[in-house]
């Protein structure tokens, strides 16, 4: 019951949305309708945690062997708490920011949420990628209608790339579909055949693809700097916070087990360009100037490490990999909020041009340094949990033998993270105000709230992070059994 | 006489008819080129028919008649096609004096 | 040698240098009647053949109604050697070519055609005859008979539809 | 045999009803009881008491797929009419006889997709063809339409040419236009069945617009009246369809590894051309000219793979493509400009419009949730399954993908960009007719096997 | 007993959540008596929790389950035995000191940025007391990279001032360097013993299974670990953000960077000492670049001419003292060290700050001069430091670098000479800052002059706290040539350094050697204090510095070497990244992809010419392709 509803009631709080004539009304009912589903979510996780409370399943094309199935799992339920929790922060940290058909921004947003539910729970490849694009289409109207001058061109390139990809990935779940013996669709029957390692190696590059390039993994990425830069922030905050997580989440469902041969083969390829994404993401960041290009780097070096951590599996690292997916979608909405703050108060996102707003805005100052602490995963922040794992999983893992060498030279990354984030702080922070920042206010209610529960997740799960260890434990072990590495 | 000969005859015609249809700009002799194909594959029809018929003369004595009958429906066929045609190229030059169809490029690319 | 054989040599030759002719003539009115001559021999095939019915029609309906119709057009429009537009020669040549290529291939393809050596039967045999053609027209072919008439309706409204003063 | 002898009959009406009645309303809504006689006659066909017991010498053979075809084309003729109809006035002042042609053509459409012999085929296709041509031509005064025209004349009979040579050789080779005689025997492929094959093959293609013999369809479509456009660039087109994979599955099934290739070639040549011209266009109607090229790459990979979840694929895709195709022209006739200018602000002016236009363009360009992409899932499953042509399935997909760039121009110029607010007037109605075709569409989409079904349920 | 454990470092982190979240509301005196409040209790705890380790009882506290993953626990536990106990009392006790002071040093700051800076150094005491008591090496590294953070918010103090800015990150990223190898040391541990508490009721500690690792893993882990406790203890080659570290508060700088953060490498190895037991490479590299630093920094000191600058390059010099010791095995030199370093270090310290205090942030000893009858009091105290650290006895420093010098000369003579000469440098540059601050005379402004005033008590006392305890501190560890069982720290010591003494070839000086050596190295200092004063106090050298003096002034290009060697080059291949790779050649193929489709779309629409003919004629052609596929080619 619990998935359906995960994904109907955005579904239908969208659409209602549409037909709201007023900005408020529009607004006050998608936050109401994100809180319900936040509160869904919840009970899921708590009083309601029952397998058949979680578990839905009907006819759906009964030809094809395509059935409606969604359940909800460890990894199923953390992101789509994720999900649920990230929607209220977002609506209420843009509270004031003003769109043109206000009805439809929220509406398509809402709509993006189901989708987003329905990739995390969906159980039936046909289903998992009908969700993928529907989470994908609105994000695409959302992005080119409120967002920066730029916009057309960036999203459609972003559209595009990604529908390459998932095209391909379609080719690859149809071709495992043939080999399945019931001619199923149903992740299970996926699980159940074990292809030989010729056919799983380009079906792997298949699904790859399209993986990499939602992620982003090195190669594939230059969509995301601009897309981040263009969409509306609010927007941007769904693609990063969570967006993104689909591509991990979807290589720890449909990839890794399904094609474990194929993992092993090419996995020191695929963390060779994991790692690569990871120093070069992060030098670039070094270099930028753009606020929200530095963020989307940065972020684009943080998932390099989930899918090293992936490639070069361990018992640890896996389940790093899932605390991280929480926490780096948590960490970087905060950024982007602060971002967003700072773009609305100084009408620009240029680091050279802001500085000393510290003096001028303690709060805001005292906030974002916790959440940028928390984005270079200092101890005692929930991004050092994540990171923790998945490094020292990487370093013992047995699957790969340069596991070594890829822990030291991802680990540079941390340095270079500290090194962005505090120039970061630093020129906009600190120093001397200007002309610019002369104006400065500390942050209004709304947004403070937003940060100052983004900061207690931070703190509480940094310091207490057994629950989504014990929520994520079973999948991860599943997942290495189906890799035949003992957990 | 063997088939052979026939086809090569009819695909010899078909062909100048094709070649006819490509050398020429008026559009009523590229039109009477394609009534040349159809009266190759005519002529071919009834040859094969004839074939047939000898082939299986001992199964029934109008074997091979459906061939006769096609080249009869081709007939009806081209003559139906012939009026529109004629009228369609009649109306082409009312409009422009003209039914070189190398004149027709307003519609390209 | 024999006759047939001579007559089929003849009319060959005839419909062959009477279609070549029809393509290369600059004045249309040549042509029409270089290919009332095509038909012609074609026909001559079909009596040979013994194929009367069908060659006969094909002598009214084609020779005949159909070519006139033609020749009917052309004098109203007035073309003559003069009006004839002229593709460029290497287009021309391009057309001559790749009609010949087709020539050889499909010649070269059929050169040894599944009933070859098989025998089309000259004077014997009445399936050309009207009434066995009549006979299997009006019962088994029955149906495309009549629904040929849909055809004819159709071509005819368009006709029309074509042809009316607005 | 209902819908034939409905269709015939019904054209004939048409025809008189033009002499009778001079009122155009009266005319439209005779032609549409005509087709809802027509869709009751279809159904009853379906469901086994056909109104007229013909012996028809298996020269036609009404079985569910053709049957269900039939219905697909016959209610997507209603959405056409109820959408359209009003704009072919516009065309010219003899209505009743527009409608007796599509009649005719709908008794060509039903016999091309229920034919058994050759010879029902070659009649079938040419009832089809020569409504067409008048139709094409139809705007007198337009030297675009007698241009169209004379193009689509021309071409059309070369390639019934073509495809006579075809039929004869074959008829040579196996002494019958039977269906049945002719798909007697295996092996290699004779010289004589070979080059008929093709011969056949060519001339389908054409009447299919698969590259290279193409050439006609942008200048025809985009020379055409526009209704007549959406009508030829979708029901005839697969119809025609149809056609081509009952006839090559009836007759070469057993030859198939042998032409496969050809045929691939050809789906890959499709694709590539129409949808990478398509991108450079810049009216809309030119373009949706080269994007049903694009989809006609997409069909065959029905003839491709050839095997059940194709034959179901075809007519699905059948259904999907036609619907989505005639809506966005409906929206399309009623601007002024055809270019994509023409759509700026669309958005804002008439959201109704730009919104279910946005659906269909969705579906014709495949994304989930609209008919439009189980339709190429479907095709590319089928493909798939085939197990022969990845390279081809792979191509499929890249073409998708390019395809998407220029319907999303469209989509574009409605939202993101502002244009002029242009008077379109569009009657409530319409609007309400648009929203419920792009909901059919979802529908079709989320839920596909509610029509795959009926290929099972009557008998 | 557990509950003032788990209380120690509670206390300084509710002083923190008071004075950080309230800040607003309170007045300077109140956060300061809660800043100095805490540390205050926490310091009366560990007093009581070093009495019950003294009776022999050690505390191992686990508060809950930090992180379990398939076999892996790292439970968030405490740990106290005699060598936390050791250090507890120091950070806490020299903590209360500093905050004392700071509390009248840094009175000119408004109450917010006074309690901010009270949240600070509370929050640091609180991670240094993790570091310190951290049951295992995941919570020793959160309180390592804590204060880590801490020195980093606390140098950027005054977030104004770009310059101060600079030096907070150039610490936090010298410091997370460091933290990097500290982390696969820690991966390294989790992947060979798959746990990283010290000890286990059930000796299933890394401590209790060290015969597990073979000697790579051992090189590896201990060199990898060393690399952090360089980062954190500013050896070589990541010593350089230290002495840029100055920018903080003064008192900061005597707390975190003299007397308790920069030991926390010390610390940590003397807390693995079996781990180092076991590998002798380690020790060797170890003890060298323990030399090094003591020489070289002691070389920059010698001619540094900011007060602080001097004394953070000695406490960078001492620290290689501590690294020689640990090195050369001898644990205790290096805790004793610790402890005696702690108490002259921050003295000195706390005196330069009384001096700046008076000279109104005049940091420059060049105009000073002849303080001594102004600030008698902090002459004095500063005096008793100044020949504490040159080691004459019976003055702590003595007892400590003698213990550490004759530890070295057991080891290898060769080390012994470098250490003297280092001490002897040590001395001179001492005396020099000693000299030219408070002897001579007056070479300030007469403004200046004219404010001259001995500081407040809240500065002087913990002043002569410290300098009781820096003349004092050494008697815990009297050598046992003077007297039976004199080093009391040694015996307290014994059980966490027992192991290790087991596995080492006790090696014994016998007495005469000792003597002279003893002899030798005062000597020496003598020579070099009473050399220095004498010059220094007539005409102290004021001109710019040529020649040697000038590279020695300079700290020998250091950091303009790395800027050049490693930060430019990164920062210009990083531009190479975002202007070149990532605009023109990946973002460039992509759009390639893109611009080509455009004009191949533009090329074949060419085709569609318009004209019937040239359509056949492709239609036909087609044909023949497709003909000669089948019948000619597809065989």
């Amino acid at each position: 019951m619990i998935p359906v509803l995960l994904i109907l009631i955005p579904l239908l709080g969208g659409f209602a949305s549409f037909f709201f004539k007023s900005e408020s009304g529009a607004k006050s009912w998608s936050l109401l309708s994100a809180i319900i589903t936040l509160v869904v979510s919840i009970l899921g996780l708590t009083i309601l945690n029952s397998p058949e409370q979680l578990l839905a399943d009907a006819e759906w094309q009964p030809l094809l062997g395509s059935r409606f199935t969604v359940k909800l799992d460890g990894m199923g339920q953390l992101l789509c708490l994720l999900t649920a929790v990230s929607y209220p922060l977002i609506f209420v940290a843009t509270w004031f920011t003003k769109y043109d058909k206000p009805n439809n921004f929220y509406a398509l947003m809402l709509l993006t949420q189901a989708g987003l539910m329905g990739v995390f729970v969906a159980q039936d490849a046909l289903l998992f990628y009908f969700f993928w694009e529907l989470a994908l289409i609105p994000t695409y109207f959302l992005c080119s209608k409120w967002g920066g001058e730029k916009r057309i061109p960036v999203t459609f390139k972003f559209f595009i790339y990604t529908f390459v990809g998932s095209l391909m990935m379609l080719v690859g779940i149809l071709y495992l579909y043939f080999q399945t013996p019931d001619h199923s669709f149903s992740i299970n029957s996926f699980y159940n055949l074990n292809l030989p390692y010729g056919q799983q190696s380009w079906v792997f590059w298949l699904f790859f693809i399209a993986f990499a390039v939602k992620m982003p993994i090195f190669p594939f990425h230059t969509w995301q700097p601009d897309a981040y830069e263009q969409s509306p922030t609010a927007t941007t905050m769904v693609l990063s916070g969570i967006m993104v997580k689909m591509g991990v989440f979807a290589v720890l469902r449909w990839l890794v087990p399904v094609l474990p041969l194929a993992t092993w083969a090419w996995g020191d390829t695929v963390a060779m360009l994991a790692v690569i994404g990871m120093i070069y993401a992060s030098l670039i960041a070094i270099r930028q100037d753009d606020l929200k290009r530095l963020v989307a780097y940065s972020s684009i070096a943080h998932i390099g490490l989930m899918c090293l951590a992936i490639f070069v599996p361990s018992a640890a690292g896996i389940q790093g990999v899932m605390i991280q997916m929480f926490a780096h979608g948590i960490n970087i909405i905060g950024l982007w909020i602060v971002v967003e703050l700072i773009e609305r108060h100084f009408k620009t996102r240029k680091i050279s041009e802001l500085g000393g707003i510290a003096e001028k805005a303690p709060m805001l100052t005292l906030l974002l340094v916790i959440v940028a602490l928390a984005n270079v995963a200092l101890p005692l922040t929930n991004a050092f949990v994540g990171e923790f794992l998945m490094f020292s999983g990487i370093f013992s893992s047995t699957a790969s033998k340069y596991n070594m060498i890829f822990t030291a030279v991802a680990g540079i990354s941390i340095i270079l993270s500290a090194i962005y984030t505090l120039n970061m702080i630093q020129k906009v922070f600190y120093g001397n105000t200007n002309a610019v920042t002369s104006t400065a206010k500390d942050i209004s209610f709304n947004e403070s709230l937003a940060l100052v529960i983004i900061v207690g997740l931070i703190l509480s799960f940094g310091v207490y992070p057994k629950p989504m260890l014990e929520l994520t434990q079973s999948v991860a072990d599943s997942i290495l059994t189906k890799m035949s590495i003992k957990p | 006489m063997k088939i052979e000969y026939y086809i090569f005859l009819s695909i010899a015609l078909f062909c100048i008819g094709i070649a006819g249809v490509l050398t020429r700009r008026n559009a009523i002799i590229v039109f009477m080129c394609i009534e040349l194909m159809l009266n190759s594959v005519n002529l071919l029809l009834v040859a094969f028919s004839k074939m047939h018929n000898v082939a299986q003369a001992t199964v029934s004595p109008n074997a091979g008649i459906e061939g006769q009958l096609f080249v009869f429906f081709i007939m009806v066929v081209a003559a139906a096609e012939v009026s529109v045609g004629l009228a369609i190229i009649v109306m082409m030059f009312r409009n422009t004096h003209s039914i070189d169809i190398n004149f027709l490029n307003r519609l390209k690319h | 040698m024999n006759v047939s054989e001579i007559l089929f040599y003849f009319l060959s030759v005839l419909a062959l240098g009477s279609a070549i002719m029809l393509v290369v003539s600059k004045n249309p009115v040549h042509s029409v009647l270089w290919l009332i001559v095509t038909f012609v021999a074609i026909t001559g095939h079909y009596i040979l053949m013994n194929a009367q019915f069908l060659g006969i029609v094909n002598l009214i309906v084609y020779a005949g109604a159909i070519m006139v119709l033609f020749l009917f057009v052309i004098m109203l429009m007035n073309l003559n050697s003069e009006t004839e537009p002229k593709k460029n020669k290497w287009l021309r040549l391009a057309g001559v070519v790749a009609g010949g290529c087709l020539l050889l291939v499909l010649v070269a393809a059929l050169k040894d055609a599944d009933k070859k050596g098989q025998m089309v039967l000259y004077g014997g045999g009445d399936i050309g005859l009207i009434e066995n053609l009549g006979q299997v027209l009006f019962t088994d072919y029955v149906i495309p008979f009549e629904i040929s008439s849909v055809l004819f309706l159709s071509a005819m409204v368009g006709a029309v539809v074509i042809g009316k003063k607005e | 045999m209902n819908a034939i002898i409905i269709s015939a009959i019904w054209g004939v009406v048409m025809m008189f009803s033009g002499i009778v009645s001079k009122s155009n309303i009266l005319v439209r809504n005779i032609a549409t009881a005509g087709l809802l006689i027509l869709l009751a006659g279809i159904v009853m066909d379906m469901s086994g008491n056909p109104l007229f017991d013909i012996n028809t010498r298996n020269m036609l053979v009404f079985d569910n797929f053709g049957l269900l075809f039939n219905a697909i084309a016959v209610g997507c003729t209603l959405v056409y009419f109820l959408l359209s109809a009003p704009d072919m006035e516009k065309v010219g002042n003899n209505l009743a006889d527009y409608f007796a042609l599509i009649f005719f053509v709908l008794c060509g459409v039903a016999i091309a997709s229920s034919f058994n012999t050759l010879l029902m085929l070659f009649l079938g296709i040419e009832i089809i063809s020569i409504p067409l041509y008048i139709l094409t031509g139809s705007d007198k005064r337009n030297l675009k339409s007698n241009e169209a025209a004379l193009k689509y004349f021309l071409m059309g009979s070369f390639s019934t040419g073509l495809m006579l040579m075809g039929i004869t050789l074959i008829y040579g080779a196996k002494g019958s236009f039977d269906m049945e005689v002719i798909a007697l025997g295996t092996g290699p492929l004779t010289p004589m069945v070979g080059a008929g094959l093709l011969l056949l093959m060519f001339s389908m293609a054409f009447k299919v617009s698969a590259a290279p013999f193409h050439f006609w369809t942008p200048d025809v479509y985009d020379g055409a009246p526009t209704v007549f456009t959406s009508f030829m660039a979708t029901i005839v087109k697969v119809a025609a369809f149809i056609a081509f994979i009952r006839l090559f599955k009836g007759s070469f099934e057993s030859m198939h590894t042998q032409w496969q290739l050809i045929i691939a070639i050809i789906a890959a040549a499709t694709l590539v051309i129409g949808n990478i011209t398509a991108i450079f266009q810049q009216s809309v109607k030119r373009m949706l000219a080269y994007s049903s090229i694009a989809q006609a790459g997409f069909m065959m990979f029905a003839l491709v793979a050839l095997n059940g979840l194709a034959v179901q694929g075809i007519l699905y895709y059948a259904a999907a493509y036609s619907l989505a195709t005639i809506g966005v022209f409906a929206i399309l006739i009623k601007l002024k400009d055809y270019t994509y200018e023409g759509y700026n602000g669309l958005g804002k002016n008439h959201p109704v419009l730009a919104a279910t236009n946005t659906i269909f363009l969705l579906s014709l360009s495949g994304i989930p949730a609209t008919a439009g992409f189980m339709a190429k899932f479907y095709m590319l499953s089928a493909a798939v399954q085939n197990g022969q042509v990845f390279w081809l399935v792979i191509l499929g997909v890249i073409c998708a993908a390019i395809s998407v760039y220029y319907y999303f121009r469209v989509i574009q110029a409605m939202y993101f960009k502002d244009g002029e607010k242009q008077d379109v007037q569009t009657s409530l109605l319409f609007r309400w007719k648009l929203i419920g075709l792009a909901a059919f569409l979802i529908f079709l989409g989320v839920f596909p096997e509610w029509l795959i079904n009926k290929l099972w349920y009557f008998i | 007993m557990n509950k003032l454990v788990t209380l120690i470092p509670l206390m300084p982190l509710a002083g923190f959540l008071i004075n950080g979240l309230f800040r607003k509301g309170l007045s300077k005196s109140l956060s300061g008596i809660i800043g100095s409040g805490v540390i205050l209790i926490s310091f009366i705890l560990s007093v009581l929790v070093f009495l019950e380790v003294k009776n022999g009882n050690n505390q191992l506290v686990t508060l809950f389950e930090f992180i379990e993953v398939g076999k892996l626990s790292i439970p968030f536990s405490f740990q106290v035995d005699q060598l936390s106990s050791v250090f507890l009392l120091i950070i806490t006790g020299v903590g209360f000191l500093i905050h004392l002071y700071s509390t009248a040093y840094m009175h000119e700051e408004n109450n917010v940025q006074f309690a901010r800076y009270f949240a600070y150094l509370n929050l640091f005491v609180f991670s240094m007391l993790l570091l310190v008591m951290g049951g295992n090496f995941v919570i020793m590294f959160i309180g390592w990279e804590g204060v880590g953070l801490c020195s980093y918010l606390l140098i950027g103090y005054w977030f104004k001032n770009i310059e101060y800015g600079n030096a907070a990150k150039k610490a936090f990223i010298m410091n997370r360097i460091g933290d990097l190898g500290f982390l696969l040391g820690i991966f390294w541990l989790i992947a060979k013993l798959g746990t990283v508490t010290f000890h286990t009721p059930d000796n299933a500690g890394v401590f209790d299974r060290f015969s597990d690792l073979s000697t790579t893993d051992l090189t590896g882990i201990t060199l990898l670990l060393f690399v952090g406790a360089t980062g954190k203890s500013a050896q070589i080659p990541l010593y350089t953000w230290l002495p840029d570290a100055m920018a903080g508060p003064t008192p900061v700088s005597a707390l975190i960077h003299a007397a308790t953060m920069v030991t926390a490498g010390i610390y940590m190895i003397a807390r693995s000492n079996i781990l180092y037991t076991l590998a002798p490479f380690t020790q060797t590299v170890i003890v060298i670049v323990g030399l090094a630093t003591a020489l070289f920094a002691a070389t920059i000191a010698i001619k540094q001419n900011d007060i602080k600058k001097v004394l953070a390059y000695s406490t960078v010099s001492q620290l290689g003292y501590m690294f020689i010791a640990l090195g050369v095995g001898s644990y205790t030199g290096a805790v004793f060290h610790v402890m005696t370093h702690a108490f002259f270090k921050a003295l000195l310290f706390l005196g330069a700050g009384s001096v700046i205090h008076a000279m109104h942030h005049e940091q420059d000893i060049r105009y000073m001069g002849g303080l001594k009858k102004k600030l008698p009091i902090t002459h004095i105290t500063f005096l008793v430091g100044c020949i504490a650290i040159a080691g004459i006895p019976p003055f702590s420093g003595f007892f400590s670098k003698d213990e550490i010098l004759a530890a070295a000369w057991a080891a290898n003579p060769v080390y012994w000479i470098l250490g003297v000469l280092g001490a002897m440098m040590t001395a001179y540059y001492m005396f020099r800052l000693y000299a030219t601050t408070f002897l001579g005379k007056f070479r300030g402004t007469d403004e200046q002059e004219h404010h001259l005033h001995e500081s407040p008590s809240a500065i002087t006392i913990p002043l002569i706290v410290l300098a009781i305890l820096s003349i004092v501190g050494g008697f815990v560890g009297i050598p046992e040539i003077f007297m039976e069982g004199g080093h009391r720290l040694d015996q307290f010591l014994a059980p966490v350094f027992a192991e290790s003494k087991k596995l080492q070839h006790a090696h014994t000086i016998e007495h005469r050697t000792e003597y002279m050596l003893m002899a030798i190295s005062v000597g020496l200092a003598l020579i070099a204090i009473f050399f220095a004063v004498n010059r220094f106090s007539k005409k102290p050298e004021l001109n710019e510095p040529e020649g040697a003096a000038k590279l020695l002034a300079n700290k020998w290009y250091v950091d303009e070497l790395y800027d050049s060697v490693i930060v430019k080059p990164m920062l210009s291949f990083a531009k190479f990244l975002n202007n070149v790779m990532e605009r023109s050649v990946i973002d460039g193929l992509v759009n390639g992809v893109g611009r080509f489709l455009q004009y191949g779309s533009r090329q074949i629409r060419l085709v569609q010419s318009g004209q019937v003919g040239s359509y056949v004629l492709l239609m036909v052609l087609g044909m023949l392709v497709f003909f000669v596929l089948q019948f000619f080619i597809k065989k």
